[in-house]
């Protein structure tokens, strides 16, 4: 480790370091273009230039790549050094005037305008290009693909392929887009073929998502996670990028971590696994996957929110347009036994009537209309809600199925007909939205069978009683919460969850578990010892015993006992029993015996 | 030749929860001139059954003294002892007997007796005591050893309390150490231990023994280290008895059958039988 | 093959490895031979070894105390592993001298269950008695009889049951001369509750060999001792070939061959689905 | 046998064949009355012994034994072992001699109350069709 | 009560005429073995064949016998007396050692109690028996004093088969009284000689004998002896031999619930089994040995004390019938030797 001072407080720091970087650790910014954390630092912009003197002489040099070194003052903003900048950027601005970031930086640096002589923009290739290399270096050193470089030299130099050609090494990865400072790369122009993006599930495709991402903003914990599937290094077995690893200042990436099975005892588990949305794609009558702007509620919901790809303005995912007419179409796979989903979904009509006022709101002069069979508004003003969709924002409500959609030259012809009016009628939308039903998750069955849960025809989980247990199910210590149970609402899911993890309380909130006074027993007598019920038992609840003679301590004889805070009282032990010899409590024979006889 | 194994019925007239798992029944006969003409003697044992269910042996505890009823008391153990003790007054069970022969009374008059009860085995003596109490100056002195494992394990409460309030019986009760509580004024003691404390006189006396057979071995121990003769102790055996006729082989010890030839015994008598029982 | 199964037998005793050896003595009745319990090496004397050694001696070994030695064919092995396996003696304290046999007889013609037998050589020994001899394929049909009472109609198959279990006196025989029958308390014996009642009839004599050949399934090796030991020489052999018949075909195991394994009726496998046809 | 009306005596398992037959009731559904049910905490509980023990019994022509779906089991094996036991039972039954469908088994969920009314349906008119059942009595 | 002779059709014939009125039990091969049964005309009956499976108490000593039956309703119980048909019955081709156990079993049934079951079936039947012309490698009836293959012991009537007609001994007035009912079927006696060579003929081919002279005294003593551990070792337990054998007599009660009616049954019982001395919470007879030891003491000294009869024919049918081959004449010889 070295010690020096930075801007007048010593500081510490290996010798690996640069200057840039320990700035950067004690909190001080100095300006940067060509440097990125996972490139090794090339010093081309000459924008992080800092002050140091060593052994009485000053000199400036360039602090990304001047390692730390012992005694040395460094200063980062000096006089000299800020006139120095500002001129680097003047040079970088008659370059590419029109640079966004670069007005940024000079902003900053208090440049307001250059003196230099504005290259001729007309024949440049790239208007915003500083020729910084970060994107050449990137692509050779990290992504060990090389599909770019500098071409010609003075003032011809530009980025570009081989041939100013598409490459065919390209893999498409987008890294240089990432890094470049001004965003001036296009990796689509030197990719040969299309580049496809990592669809983010979240948004339901709607916008890309890195191979090491956050699932969604309210994910707890927060963590980013890296899916082998996308991620470079994984796929190339470490031979790509790593830029993760190199980029986290707290170096949390460890690229060899593996899936762990980590064993917990815990005293309750609530289950509130959710649902999924069903996958219309059945509806070939609807277009769905074949139309771009016929989607589904759940597509609409990340389209209105704020925090969603379109930053909360309704636009058409296909050319990002604000839709003239939307229409909704109600209950799509919901009450539809063909389709396996014979239940009301119930909560689409609520949703579809707000997603409705939303559009209002947002583009006052489009048109809703939203086809239906009933609409099921059961909660507490939520009549009231419809009702005002109707009536003060006019969102048009037409009783009657829809039977096709169709493209006709940009526009989706809705056919459908109006039961209450007895006419048939078309609807040219922009946008169709689709309240697809609300399902059980894929995996619902292995996991109710984990933790031997029942579940009923749809795999929505079973809970104890239909009235008089909705939280609990059958299994003590488990508890249901949400969707999972059956589709409801956020109402009705916090409700659950509350009678669920109340209910979880009471159980924890004791010390001693009361448990079911069904227990098997041993008649130590008659037990052979053959221990046929030890291997039976699905709780290993029973043992062998050694009975020893109290004086001799010789072994008389090996029986059978039953571990009474393990043992469940399924009885599977006492019907493999030939002798009869283990029996259980509240079930045994003779009571068994006695029912019968009395039939 | 009339069929040896039909049972009388008898209704079951009072019941008495001795201990938690003991209780005495007062049987009547339904059969009027069966309740009129029937007779047994203190010792004789009968076969007690639950129609559908099976047979039980145990003593008849009531003294011959007392006509028109019959007394018995039984723990819950097997079968038939487990439905017996569900039974509530008025139903009815089947009685076949009276079985085996007889405690000597007559012998005994003008003797010294000596009862030494342990926990239910005190049931064969009590119909021995009452015989003799109903008849009392037949007798000399009569002394009574009663114990049992803890307070609530003792049968006869109230009849204890009356024989320890009469002045012409000598009344011992005790428990085995560790079965008594802090109000508890009997001696604290095996039955053996208290016997020989008390340590009777063995002139011209009779003793009468009955209980667990862990218990029978150290009483029998005392009683011959007091000097006691086999043929001044007699005992009752408790054998797994079916027929009670002499005809089943159940209870078969040597050459005897227990059932015909007992329940009754000297200490002489059961001293030649093999040692299996 | 008598000298060496003596000399071996003299040489356990003599070296305290085993406390008694079981093996076979000259019978008093017929040519049977009869089991016999040597302590010392004199008593080894008695021991013969022809083909009418036909008991299996295994069921001594639920009885004994201590180290046993025993002579055991091949059928016999297959007894003493499923004693093994139901805990009720431990490997190290059995002393199994096998012998090679190529078939044993009952009254003069070979025993039934020669006919298909494929342990020659025993499959475990401490110690074996005789060179190999190869196990063939049998031509016959092990299950020919089951076959025959199948081909019949329900009723048929009632009324020969009937007949054939009318005979039956319960004295037990079956059950006491069989090794895997080693519980203290029979199911028929228990009162509380009264599983099958006491009185002999058909009916109540058609319950306990139903329940006793059920409670054999997937453990008995078909040693045909229970058969051999009727009184009333009641074909319980049949029974007991039904119920291994179906569980080879239905579990797919095979009793008496592998200590480790667990009996096909204590044991399951979630992808089986033996009740496709019956279960609706 | 048209005015035959049997008993049949039905084994559930409390978690699942009870359930759904506690949900055929509550959902109203109709299924004929001749069946007697019996509690028992896993169709694993069933010993064979039951089955010979309800042919014993005067007045009752069959049996039905009903459980969980094997891997639905609350006791997650329990039906598994009594799946191969009644596979071995029915076996050792139909070879001596008695009636098939005097003995029946069945898997009923707890969400499957349809399903347990047509078991029951199909059970009786079978038994009916065997009349009485006088053997063991 | 002359001796008679009867041609074998003329038998034929007296048991047709029996068979319409009364029961007449005989020998009727079943399947590989023999045993008593009613028959119905002389065509069933098989006389000559090996001796019956099951011995002749089975005939007066059900295996399952109703002793009593009886109605539950609510608290009222009503006992239904089983009424005995009181038919006179005949047995006949009884061999003369089952014939000779029945003497020893009326001492039992008939002491003091007098078991009506038994002892009434005894009164009504009338017992011919026929010298044995097929002796079994097991019988060793010729050891005890009273029987052979040609003794009278037990039996009304004795046949003795001389060819073409059966020599016929008179024993008791029961038999008499047959002859008397049927004398029309029934010659004068002659040539005696025929019967008496082919009896004592009979009396040679018993092999088997055993020795039974100091058993009873050593047994009076041996009851600590090792010996029984020793002897008794290869014994599994099963009632095979005291099920078969006609002099055992033990039995146990139980009773049979069906819906509100019920009886009570007797049920023969071995002292072989464990339950037999079962008693809650003490068994006095908890090895194999002890109850071995039971059934030879009882049959050779306790009963001989009690009854002064020896409990055993010499029928041979424990050692035909143990699966361990467990010999009582072997058993003997070792005892009286020890």
């Amino acid at each position: 480790m070295v010690k020096f001072t930075l801007n007048g407080k010593t500081v510490e720091a290996e010798e690996s370091k640069t200057i840039l970087q320990v700035a950067t650790d004690a909190g001080i910014k100095i300006p940067t273009l060509c440097y990125h954390p996972a490139i090794e630092p090339y010093g081309g912009c000459r924008l992080c230039i800092v002050e140091i003197t060593k052994r009485g002489r000053t000199k400036v040099v360039v602090s990304c790549i001047y390692l730390a070194e012992e005694g040395i003052e460094v200063k980062t903003d000096t006089e000299k050094i800020i006139r120095s900048r500002q001129t680097i950027l003047k040079l970088l601005l008659a370059r590419c005037p029109e640079s966004k970031k670069l007005k940024e930086i000079a902003e900053q640096l208090g440049v307001a305008s250059t003196h230099f002589r504005i290259s001729d923009q007309s024949k440049e290739k790239r208007k915003n290009c500083i020729l910084c290399g970060l994107c050449v270096r990137v692509c050779n050193e990290v992504m060990k693909v090389g599909a770019i470089g500098f071409v010609n030299r003075g003032f011809k130099k530009f980025i570009g392929t081989p041939y100013d050609s598409e490459s065919d090494a390209c893999i498409g990865c987008g890294a240089c887009q990432i890094v470049c400072p001004t965003s001036s790369v296009d990796p689509q122009e030197v990719c040969e073929e299309e580049i496809k993006i990592i669809p983010s599930e979240y948004n339901m495709g709607l916008e890309a998502r890195g191979a090491n991402y956050v699932p969604f903003p309210q994910a707890v914990p927060k963590t980013p996670a890296i899916d082998k599937k996308y991620c470079l290094y994984y796929q190339s077995d470490g031979e790509r990028c790593g830029a993760c690893e190199k980029v986290c200042p707290r170096g949390a990436v460890k690229y060899g971590q593996e899936d762990k099975i980590v064993e917990e005892k815990i005293g309750t588990i609530i289950v509130a696994t959710g649902y999924d949305q069903y996958d219309p794609i059945a509806y070939e009558e609807y277009g769905y996957g074949k139309y771009k702007d016929v989607i589904t509620g759940l597509h609409y919901e990340r389209i209105v929110n704020a925090a969603g790809p379109t930053g909360g303005h309704i636009v058409r995912p296909s050319d990002h347009k604000e839709p003239k007419k939307v229409v909704w179409i109600q209950c799509v796979g919901s009450r539809d036994e063909a389709k396996g989903i014979s239940y009301c979904s119930r909560f689409c009509c609520m949703y579809t009537a707000k997603q409705a006022i939303l559009l209002k709101d947002h583009c006052p002069e489009s048109d809703a209309y939203v086809f239906y069979m009933d609409i099921r508004a059961p909660g507490k003003d939520y009549e009231e809600f419809v009702k005002k969709a109707q009536e003060f924002y006019g969102v048009k409500y037409i009783r009657g199925r829809v039977s096709r959609i169709y493209e006709k030259n940009g526009l989706l012809v809705v056919k459908g007909a109006d039961t209450l009016a007895g006419i048939q009628l078309e609807i040219e939308a922009d946008l169709v939205v689709l309240a697809s039903a609300a399902v059980a998750q894929g995996d619902a069955i292995e996991f109710a069978q984990k933790l031997h849960i029942p579940y009923n025809a749809d795999n929505f989980y079973t809970e104890l009683h239909p009235k008089l247990g909705p939280c609990e199910t059958v299994t003590g210590g488990v508890f249901l919460a949400g969707s999972c149970q059956f589709p409801k609402d956020i109402p009705d899911s916090v409700a659950m969850a509350s009678g669920a993890s109340s209910k979880a309380m009471t159980i924890l909130a004791h010390d001693e578990l009361e448990i079911e006074p069904v227990i098997a027993k041993v008649n130590e007598e008659i037990c052979s010892g053959c221990l046929t019920c030890k291997d039976i038992c699905a709780y290993s609840a029973i043992a062998g015993k050694e009975i020893k003679n109290r004086k001799t301590g010789e072994l008389i004889n090996v029986v059978a006992e039953v571990n009474s805070s393990l043992c469940h009282g399924c009885g599977a032990c006492t019907a493999t029993c030939r002798s009869g010899s283990i029996d259980l409590d509240g079930f045994t024979n003779e009571q068994l015996f006695d029912e019968i006889a009395i039939l | 030749m009339e069929n040896i194994y039909k049972p009388y019925i008898a209704e079951i007239k009072e019941i008495v929860r001795e201990t938690s798992d003991t209780t005495t029944f007062k049987l009547e006969f339904v059969d009027e001139e069966v309740k009129k003409s029937f007779d047994f003697k203190a010792g004789q044992f009968g076969e007690y059954s639950v129609f559908g269910v099976g047979e039980c042996t145990f003593c008849i505890a009531s003294s011959p003294t007392r006509k028109g009823y019959i007394e018995c008391s039984f723990k819950k153990v097997g079968k038939v002892t487990s439905v017996l003790y569900d039974l509530n007054v008025g139903d009815k069970i089947g009685f076949r007997g009276p079985y085996g022969n007889w405690f000597p009374i007559d012998d005994m008059k003008g003797k010294n007796l000596i009862f030494v009860g342990g926990g239910i085995g005190l049931a064969p003596l009590r119909s021995l005591i009452w015989n003799c109490l109903d008849n009392r100056d037949d007798f000399k002195d009569i002394t009574i050893i009663y114990g049992a494992r803890s307070i609530n394990d003792l049968v006869y409460k109230n009849e204890l309390k009356e024989w320890k309030e009469r002045k012409d019986i000598n009344f011992v009760v005790t428990v085995d150490p560790g079965g008594e509580d802090k109000d508890w004024k009997g001696k604290v003691g095996f039955v053996p231990t208290v016997l020989e404390e008390v340590s009777p006189s063995k002139k011209n006396a009779v003793v009468i023994t009955c209980g667990p057979p862990i218990m029978i071995k150290f009483v029998v121990l005392s009683l011959v280290k007091m000097g006691f003769s086999d043929e001044q102790i007699v005992t009752t055996l408790e054998m797994r008895m079916k027929c009670g006729l002499g005809k089943c082989g159940r209870c078969n010890i040597g050459n005897v059958y227990v059932c015909k030839d007992g329940p009754v015994f000297t200490y002489k008598e059961i001293k030649q039988f093999p040692a299996e029982f | 093959m008598i000298e060496d199964l003596k000399e071996k037998a003299k040489e356990l005793l003599t070296s305290k490895k085993v406390d008694v050896v079981i093996g076979y003595e000259a019978g008093t009745y017929k040519d049977y031979a009869s089991p016999s319990f040597a302590k010392t090496a004199k008593d080894v004397d008695r021991f013969v070894w022809n083909k009418n050694c036909v008991n299996n001696l295994a069921i001594y070994i639920t009885k004994a105390k201590g180290k046993v030695g025993i002579i055991a064919k091949g059928c016999d092995v297959k007894s003493i592993i499923g004693i093994i396996q139901e805990n009720q003696i431990n490997r190290e304290d059995v002393v199994i001298i096998g012998i090679a046999c190529d078939g044993v007889e009952i009254d003069g013609e070979k025993a039934d269950k020669c006919n298909f037998c494929d342990v020659h050589t025993p499959k475990i020994y401490d110690i074996l008695i005789g060179d190999k001899i190869e196990s063939k394929e049998s031509s016959q049909d092990k299950y020919k009889e089951v076959a025959e009472i199948e081909n019949k109609s329900p009723e048929e198959r009632w009324k020969y049951w009937k007949d054939t279990l009318s005979k039956c006196i319960r004295c037990y025989a079956c059950r006491q001369v069989c090794p895997l029958c080693y519980c203290d308390k029979c199911f028929v014996d228990t009162t509380v509750p009264q599983w099958i009642p006491m009185s002999v009839n058909e009916d109540n004599n058609m319950m306990f060999h139903m329940i006793r050949a059920y409670h054999m399934a997937s453990r008995c090796i078909g040693c045909g001792e229970c058969q051999r030991a009727c009184p009333m020489n009641i074909p319980l052999n049949i029974l007991s070939k039904k119920m291994t018949k179906e569980v080879e075909e239905m579990f797919g195991y095979t009793p008496g061959v592998d200590i480790e394994a667990k009996p096909a009726i204590q044991d399951f496998n979630k992808k089986e689905d033996p009740d496709k046809e019956f279960i609706m | 046998m048209a005015d035959f009306e049997p008993k049949i005596v039905g084994i559930l398992c409390n978690w699942c064949s009870y359930a759904g037959a506690d949900l055929a009731g509550t959902s109203r559904l109709k299924y004929p009355e001749n069946i007697r049910i019996i509690k028992v905490p896993c169709s694993g509980r069933v010993n064979p012994l039951f089955i010979i023990k309800c042919f014993q019994q005067e007045g009752i022509d069959g049996v039905l034994v009903s459980g969980c779906h094997p891997g639905d089991c609350h006791y997650t094996t329990g039906n598994y072992y009594a799946r191969r036991k009644f596979a071995l039972m029915n076996k050792m039954l139909d070879f001596m001699g008695i009636e098939k469908g005097r003995v029946q088994f069945s898997w009923v969920s707890g969400g499957e109350g349809a399903k347990w009314a047509k078991v029951v349906e199909k059970v009786v008119a079978d038994i009916k069709k065997l009349g009485p059942f006088t053997k063991f009595k | 009560m002359a001796d008679k002779l009867i041609s074998k059709e003329d038998l034929n014939t007296l048991i047709d005429n029996l068979a319409k009125d009364i029961d007449v039990f005989a020998p009727v091969k079943k399947g590989d073995m023999y045993l008593y049964s009613k028959i119905s005309s002389s065509k069933d009956i098989s006389l000559n064949g090996k001796n019956t499976k099951k011995p002749l108490k089975e005939v007066f000593f059900g295996q399952s016998e109703e002793l009593i039956s009886f109605k539950t309703a609510k608290k009222e119980i009503e006992i239904i007396e089983s009424e005995e048909d009181g038919k006179k019955r005949v047995i006949i081709g009884s061999r003369p050692c089952d014939a000779a156990a029945l003497p020893i079993l009326d001492e039992v049934f008939g002491w003091d109690y007098k078991d009506s079951f038994y002892l009434d079936k005894r009164e009504r039947t009338t017992i011919i028996s026929i010298t044995c012309n097929e002796v079994e490698e097991s019988c060793f009836c010729t050891s005890f004093g009273n029987i052979s293959p040609s003794s009278k012991e037990g039996s009304d009537l004795l046949l003795t088969d001389i060819g073409e007609s059966f020599y016929v001994e008179v024993v008791t007035d029961k038999g008499d009284a047959i002859i008397e009912g049927n004398s029309n079927l029934f010659k004068k006696a002659e040539n005696i000689s025929q019967k008496d060579k082919r009896q004592k003929e009979a009396v040679e081919k018993v092999k088997r004998r055993v020795e039974l002279e100091g058993l009873k005294e050593k047994l009076d003593i041996n009851f600590e002896d090792p010996i029984w551990k020793e002897i008794s070792q290869k014994c599994l337990g099963c009632a095979a031999c005291t099920y078969l054998c006609p002099t055992c007599h033990c039995f146990d009660i139980q009773d049979e619930m069906k819906k509100s009616t019920g009886k009570r049954v007797r049920n023969w019982d071995s002292c072989a089994f464990g339950h037999f001395t079962q008693m809650p919470g003490h068994q006095p007879r908890t090895e194999q040995f002890q109850r071995f030891r039971q059934r030879v003491i009882h049959k050779f000294k306790y009963y001989v004390d009690k009854f002064n009869k020896t409990a055993c024919v010499g029928c041979g049918r424990c050692i035909e019938n143990c699966p361990v081959n467990m010999d009582i004449t072997k058993v003997i010889e070792k005892i009286v030797s020890s």
